[in-house]
């Protein structure tokens, strides 16, 4: 590890995340801030944490500052709105100021940056690092550890994501027969920005090229999650950009082409389900609730240990699923304002 | 000097996590808001992830050596070689968290603009009294 | 299948809300009785695993089959065991009661409605089940997005309250997620009871300290104790009638809940209550919420927003308890948790009963209500002698419990705030009751064909989860010493 | 001596309630509602006499309800005391209903299912409270009486009846819960229970000062009993019709405050705590400035019903008197005077009843020359007030006798003069209103020389109840053995 780098990238990190704050636009600030998630990146991989760092790359800088870039479109980029803040201001400072020095006062107690014997790194990952290949017969760890140890854990993660879609989706989707003969709906016409169709032969082409190769990286990814960084997510957030990637280059009718609205929550459902699904067919051959052991009853040629690393692919498969379908859809809702009928 | 740079990362975590939740308390624009949001937990996830680190250690990813019918041979190994998972796949379930939480924080602010024609706070409180 | 009930009693909820998205996209109509479907065997499988807690103690349950503190575990005691019998209990009612009231509040996103829902359920049967201290934290957002989605389904102001609701919620979730890091930092372990064994070797450093205490304010931002409340009353006013409802019994309280089981199951009476000695502090927040609470409700005109306010209160009510530090108030705080989860949902559905037929819950809405809804009055009086404490309901039983607790820790001012709540709550009823009571209905039509006193209840699914509610009042409130001797108690007396 | 479990105590509280549910819903035929009343209140009186031969044996009932506390049950514990209690409250539901129907029908009151269905809740929770084995059962019934008679004060549902409503309800509520219910709950932490027994449950070793507190919240928080200065809901409760207020003031409701008070230093402290300590010279101070004060208020009063109010302040205020005195003999007499004065007060009532239903007249001032018209019902009304003022040929002097050798018993001289004072002042502000109604001057007089009394059914009940009253001056024994059985005195 080369601290120097580090403290530089840290420093970065805090300049950025400073700019974030300070800068009135909000597309700049936006912008800033996706800066800020990627040199986080850096750091985390760094830090031996590429799966993390991955993950980021691809969930927290890529498809959150579509996000964001997306709200700032359909709402305002400029605040004009001036009120003095100051008292707020000032006194939350001292709140934060509070908070931040006690937690500077634990710091000392804290073991040093980088010390192996640590008591976080000692009793549980010790286990999983020196018992995964035993108890499932997967190298990453990290994979080994999300999809099956904890796999409950990354299950209600999964649901998240789900919940996340529905929620936006029950939040902001509008029918447009529903509101057409609507006043209201005049008056939101008219504050959504117009948008100017951009109709530019590069990026249809760059994309049009791009698109199965990103689409292949993101399978690759999913199914080689036991061997290499990688996994559900990572892979189902590449396989939604790309998507996004459709609907942006063209527009919404053509990617809607490719998975309407009813494909989207029919597919984000059945990601979980085939997730949980796993789990309950655990529960029915007899085994606990998402104990991967017991699928070699049903899985040919497979003992216990190899049917857990079998599942997990099974699980990732469903994780990647849900991810792919809710960025996309989040996107979607977020990007037309809930009318899905144009976006960026 | 060493003793700062030894507990440089956490001290840079205090900073950007209260950075984060100065911005969530005190800004008045609902974008920044959760722009300081996410700002607040990738400071904590930073937090989880320098806890995690191991000076010279790789990632965590078992070098594996198989025979010749894939079945690994078994070998010891010794955690201090590869960095700490639980961690990160504690963290990787956090950053899934913050984007989701991001996502439904925008669609709220877009519904709140349609609704106040405004994305600042204050500006709203003053058009609802 | 027994023994598979403490995964079952999460997995089904998960597995309908799928199945609810799913079917919602072509027969919408299927989600309301899928919902209530899914409660029913929860309920069962909850009563199931509480019969089964009382018999033979504790259940533990491994996610995966991977022993405790490497895989993920279900720890269900006494307590627990009977909060999410409450929790699912509540769901049930409240899933039969939002027919009518989801149909004409929210048109086509029904089933969107209902899945979150259940997903809530799911979300707060997990956080009350879970053995691991990072679990919590996922099912904690699970609760809270689902929670945010469904607060965001009304219009108008909702939108800005869910809002700050959302900064409010993710600062409190962070805060925890950040305790949980300083334990992890501290122990290596993410397991609760595995943590308690290795910190309790430890000496206390800063470190612990931190990991209480933003744990602990953590919580406190969820369930709203006094300074951190200002989210509250907006969100739960503006919210659809069937998510206040659902919301206003369980969120609090489960983070109320968590609170318990972070002070028992992770720290432990001597490090809280001798090490810390912070007891003084927090009981004099406790009284403030209170305090506070009670005089913002008496300043609230609209009976919806009153109710936010004495949560507030109630919320008060369970923080002092359980830190006064001895059984008495342990059990009262344990106990409030259940009284109060009832007593809530017994007022939320009388009002929203009124919302529905009246549309509008001001006081002088109110006008010659008894003569016009009789049977919801008499849920909502029922309510109102929990909140007051009138004898036999439960509210009288856990108050006395709170008081006992307060009287033996000699935390006068306490004791006081609990006296003058229950006063100020009495007014405040009899201010309703008495509105309702002697105003005539206000003339609305002056053709004099019809009868001026013209019974108009509301639907019969409304009626009987409200009357449902009343009863358990009673019920809980009679059986008080048998959910006192054997799902309280020992529970407490594995901490104390 | 020997303790029955039995169904017995439940039942009569059950059937009271139960006679309410079925009055609540035959609400559309009035005559069956009527019945209704009159079965349970006379299957109550078959009960209580069954007990009552059992009670007088030196025996006691007790029925265990439900263990709501862990060790601390709620449960009925019948004794003498609380037998002539119920024997009171039974005799005088079915006299009362008599009074309500002639009173409410012609006057043709609203709501009169609600009326009668919340009337026999109301003498469940009487029920309830008499037959109470501790203090948590007791308060359990207090609050349930103070709930279901709000409907009853607040009838007329106009102004009036909801400012007085709002003051009953303030002050019961609040003295209940913000001094009976800590009262309870300390006196609980400190001894490990609540169980009234003649002996006390404090230790003598008890912290004095602590039983001050204690025996003052107790005192206050049984704000039915009308001790001042939390009197004031009483004469506000008197916008409730008639009927109600003989229930409230005779019967029902301030009985349970002194029946709860009394409870509370004979089976809580205990009269040897009491008498061995200074408390008592407190209970007795106490009641004495609410007896002398509320006596010169009576005086001042127009409204006949106010000025009955406040002599019921003052009688209440007796009661507790006796029983602070703490010998045998003014406990004794405090617990007949509980039966005593409910027979003369109600009378007083009924005939203030009669004479707002007949004449429409609610001011003393109004009622000279009554006697001339309504001669039947002003002679009850002065063997009423004689009862009150404890005069012979009533029950009133048997109880005010045995109160007073209680006095002399404690040496306490003082407390002699209390009662002398306070009897003269009751005789002055009752004998005027007789005196006028029939010997007036003939060109003072308000009313016609022709007789013209209050419906039968208005009329009969208070005939009955001054005729018990001269009774119970002859048979004192039927509430005396009970007071004799509650004390220790025979056997």
């Amino acid at each position: 590890m080369i601290i120097g780098f580090d403290v530089i990238c840290l420093c970065l990190i805090l300049l950025c995340a400073i700019l974030a704050l300070y800068i009135k636009d909000l597309m700049g600030a936006v912008i800033v801030f996706g800066a800020y998630s990627f040199l986080m990146c850096i750091v985390w991989a760094c830090n031996a944490a590429i799966d993390v760092a991955f993950t980021e790359a691809a969930v927290g800088a890529g498809v959150g500052t579509v996000f964001l870039v997306s709200t700032v479109y359909s709402t305002t980029r400029v605040d004009s709105f001036k009120k003095n803040r100051f008292i707020t201001q000032l006194l939350m400072f001292f709140v934060v100021c509070i908070v931040g020095s006690l937690l500077l006062l634990t710091v000392t107690d804290l073991p040093e940056w980088g010390d192996g014997n640590a008591p976080a790194n000692a009793h549980l990952s010790s286990y999983y690092l020196e018992n995964s290949i035993d108890d499932t017969h997967v190298p990453n760890v990290v994979t080994s550890v999300l999809a099956d140890y904890r796999g409950f854990d990354t299950m209600l993660e999964t649901c998240v994501v789900f919940i996340a879609f529905i929620a936006i989706f029950a939040i902001l989707r509008v029918r447009k027969s529903r509101t057409n003969n609507d006043e209201t709906s005049k008056i939101f016409e008219l504050l959504v920005p117009s948008y100017q169709k951009v109709d530019s032969v590069i990026i249809k082409t760059a994309s049009h090229l791009m698109i199965p190769f990103m689409q292949l990286f993101a399978l690759y990814v999913v199914a080689h999650g036991h061997y290499s960084p990688g996994g559900g997510f990572q892979g189902g957030v590449i396989l939604g950009a790309s998507l996004i990637l459709l609907a942006i280059s063209y527009d919404f009718k053509k990617s809607l082409n490719y998975l309407s609205e009813k494909k989207v929550i029919l597919l984000v459902a059945l990601g979980v389900l085939i997730y949980a699904g796993i789990g309950v067919i655990c529960l029915f051959l007899g085994g606990n609730f998402l104990d991967y052991s017991v699928l070699s009853k049903i899985l040919p040629a497979t003992d216990s240990i190899m049917a857990r690393s079998h599942a997990m692919l099974g699980v990732e498969i469903g994780v990647a699923l849900t991810v792919m379908v809710s960025m996309y859809g989040i996107y979607l809702c977020l990007s037309s304002n809930g009318r899905f009928d144009k976006g960026l | 000097m060493d003793y700062i740079l030894n507990h440089f990362n956490y001290i840079i975590v205090v900073i950007i996590m209260m950075l984060g939740l100065w911005g969530m308390l005190s800004l008045s624009n609902l974008v920044k808001k959760l722009i300081s949001m996410a700002i607040f937990q990738t400071g904590i996830i930073l937090f989880y992830i320098s806890m995690g680190a191991k000076k010279g250690s790789s990632i965590p990813i078992i070098k594996q050596a198989y025979d010749d019918h894939h079945h690994p041979i078994h070998q010891t190994i010794n955690h201090i070689d590869y960095a700490n998972p639980l961690t990160q796949i504690l963290m990787l379930t956090a950053i899934v968290v913050g984007v989701a939480t991001l996502g439904l924080g925008l669609a709220l602010t877009q519904r709140v603009y349609s609704e106040h024609k405004s994305l600042n706070e204050d500006e709203i409180l003053e058009s609802l009294s | 299948m027994i023994d598979q009930a403490p995964a079952l009693i999460v997995v089904i909820p998960l597995l309908a809300a799928l199945f609810i998205t799913v079917i919602g996209v072509y027969k919408p109509r299927l989600s309301w009785i899928l919902t209530v479907l899914t409660f029913v065997i929860t309920s069962i499988f909850t009563i199931i695993t509480l019969k089964q807690v009382v018999v033979i103690g504790p259940v533990y349950y491994m996610f995966g089959n991977w022993p405790a503190p490497f895989g993920i575990e279900f720890v269900i005691d006494h307590l627990n065991a009977l909060i999410i019998a409450m929790i699912s209990i509540v769901a049930l009612l409240v899933a039969i009661y939002s027919k009518h009231d989801v149909k004409k509040e929210l048109g086509d996103k029904i089933p969107h409605f209902y899945s979150l829902f259940t997903l809530l359920v799911t979300g707060l049967l997990g956080i009350t089940m879970t053995g691991d201290a990072f679990n919590l934290y996922v099912l904690l957002e699970v609760s809270a997005l689902t929670s945010y989605a469904l607060l965001a389904l009304s219009k108008g102001r909702a939108y800005i309250a869910t809002f700050n609701y959302l900064i409010m919620g993710t600062i409190g979730a962070c805060f925890y997620l950040l305790g949980v890091g300083y334990l992890l930092i501290n122990t290596g372990s993410l397991n609760m009871a595995d943590i308690a064994t290795i910190i309790n070797a430890n000496t206390y450093s800063y470190a612990v300290l931190a990991a209480f205490l933003f744990i602990m304010i953590g919580m406190w931002t969820k369930m709203a104790l006094f300074p951190l409340h200002g989210w509250l009353p907006n969100v739960y006013t503006y919210a659809p009638t069937s998510t206040s409802c659902l919301l206003a019994p369980l969120m609090t309280k489960v983070s109320v809940y968590v609170m318990l089981r972070m002070m028992t199951s992770v720290f432990n009476y001597d490090y809280i209550f001798n090490v810390l000695q912070w007891q003084q502090v927090i009981v004099a927040l406790a009284v403030l919420a209170i305090l506070a609470g009670s005089i913002l409700a008496f300043r609230q005109d609209n009976l919806k927003r009153m109710l936010t306010y004495l949560i507030v209160a109630e919320i008060g009510y369970m923080v002092g308890g359980a830190w006064l530090g001895n059984v008495n108030g342990f059990t009262g705080a344990s106990y409030h948790i259940i009284a109060d989860g009832f007593m809530t949902l017994c007022l939320f559905l009388a009002i929203g009963c009124i919302i529905y037929k009246i549309g509008d819950s001001s006081l002088a809405s109110m006008k010659g209500i008894f003569k016009k809804m009789p049977l919801t009055m008499v849920g909502f009086l029922i309510g109102a002698f929990s909140m007051i404490g009138i004898p036999p309901t439960c509210g009288f039983f856990s108050k006395w419990y709170l008081l006992s607790g307060a009287y033996e820790a000699g935390a006068w001012p306490f004791f006081v705030a609990l006296l003058v709540s229950s006063l100020v709550n009495a007014i405040l009823f009899f201010r309703i009751i008495e509105v309702g009571y002697f105003h005539a209905l206000p003339e609305e039509e002056p053709n004099h064909n019809h009868p001026k006193h013209k019974r108009d209840e509301a639907p019969l699914s409304m009626i009987i989860p409200l009357l449902t509610t009343a009863g358990l009042l009673i019920g809980i409130g009679i059986y008080t010493a048998d959910i006192v001797t054997y799902l309280i108690r020992p529970f407490i007396n594995t901490f104390l | 001596m020997q303790t029955f479990t039995s169904f017995l105590p439940a039942a009569i509280v059950l059937t009271s309630f139960i006679g309410s549910v079925a009055v609540f819903f035959t609400k559309k035929n009035q005559n069956l509602r009527e019945v209704w009343t009159f079965i349970t209140a006379a299957i109550n009186i078959v009960l209580l006499f069954r007990m009552a031969k059992w009670i007088l044996a030196g025996n006691t009932y007790t029925y265990h309800i439900a263990e709501v506390l862990p060790g601390l049950p709620l449960f009925f514990n019948v004794d003498g005391f609380g037998m002539l209690f119920a024997f009171v409250a039974g005799s005088l539901w079915i006299v009362t209903s008599l009074y309500s129907i002639g009173y409410m029908r012609p006057l043709k009151e609203h709501a009169q299912t609600r009326y009668f269905a919340c009337f026999a809740l109301a003498i469940s929770a009487t029920m309830g409270v008499a037959f109470s084995g501790n203090v948590l059962t007791m308060y359990v019934f207090y609050e349930i009486l103070s709930l279901s008679t709000y409907p009853l004060v607040t009838h007329h549902q106009d102004n009036e009846a909801r400012g007085g409503g709002r003051k009953y309800l303030t002050f019961l509520l609040t003295t209940s819960i913000g001094f009976a219910l800590p009262a309870m709950i300390i006196t609980y932490l400190n001894t490990g229970t609540l169980t009234f027994s003649n002996a006390g449950i404090f230790s003598q070793t008890a912290d004095p000062t602590l039983l001050l507190v204690l025996l003052l919240l107790f005192l206050f928080g049984f704000a039915k009993s009308g001790i001042m200065p939390f009197h004031v809901w009483l004469p506000g409760a008197m916008v409730a019709p008639t009927p109600v207020s003989a229930l409230l003031h005779a019967v029902a409701v301030v009985k349970v405050g002194v029946f709860c008070v009394l409870r509370i230093l004979t089976g809580v402290f205990g009269i040897d705590l009491l008498s061995s300590t200074s408390l008592s010279t407190v209970v007795c101070v106490i009641a004495s400035i609410t007896v002398i004060v509320s006596s010169l208020i009576a005086l001042t009063q127009d409204n006949l019903k106010r000025r009955l109010a406040f002599s019921t302040v003052g009688q209440l205020s007796y009661i507790v008197l006796g029983a602070g005195i703490a010998t045998m003999y003014g406990v004794m007499g405090s617990m007949t005077h509980i039966a005593m004065h409910a027979f003369g007060k109600i009378t007083l009532f009924f005939c203030a009843g009669a004479i707002y239903v007949a004449t429409g007249k609610k001011y003393i001032s109004q009622m000279v020359g009554l006697g001339k018209q309504m001669p039947i019902t002003m002679i009850a009304f002065l063997i009423g007030s004689m009862s009150v003022i404890g005069l012979p040929l009533t029950g009133g002097i048997i109880s005010k006798w045995y109160m007073v050798l209680g006095a002399m018993d404690s040496g306490r001289i003082w407390i002699l003069i209390v009662y002398l004072i306070s009897s003269l002042l009751n005789a002055a502000y009752f004998f005027p209103i007789v005196y006028n109604a029939f010997f007036c001057k003939e060109e003072d007089s308000q009313y016609p020389n022709k007789i013209k009394e209050a419906p039968l059914p208005a009329l009969i009940p208070p005939v009955l109840t001054a005729i018990g009253t001269f009774l119970l001056f002859i048979y004192p024994e039927l509430f005396l053995n009970f007071a004799k059985v509650a004390v220790g005195v025979s056997k």
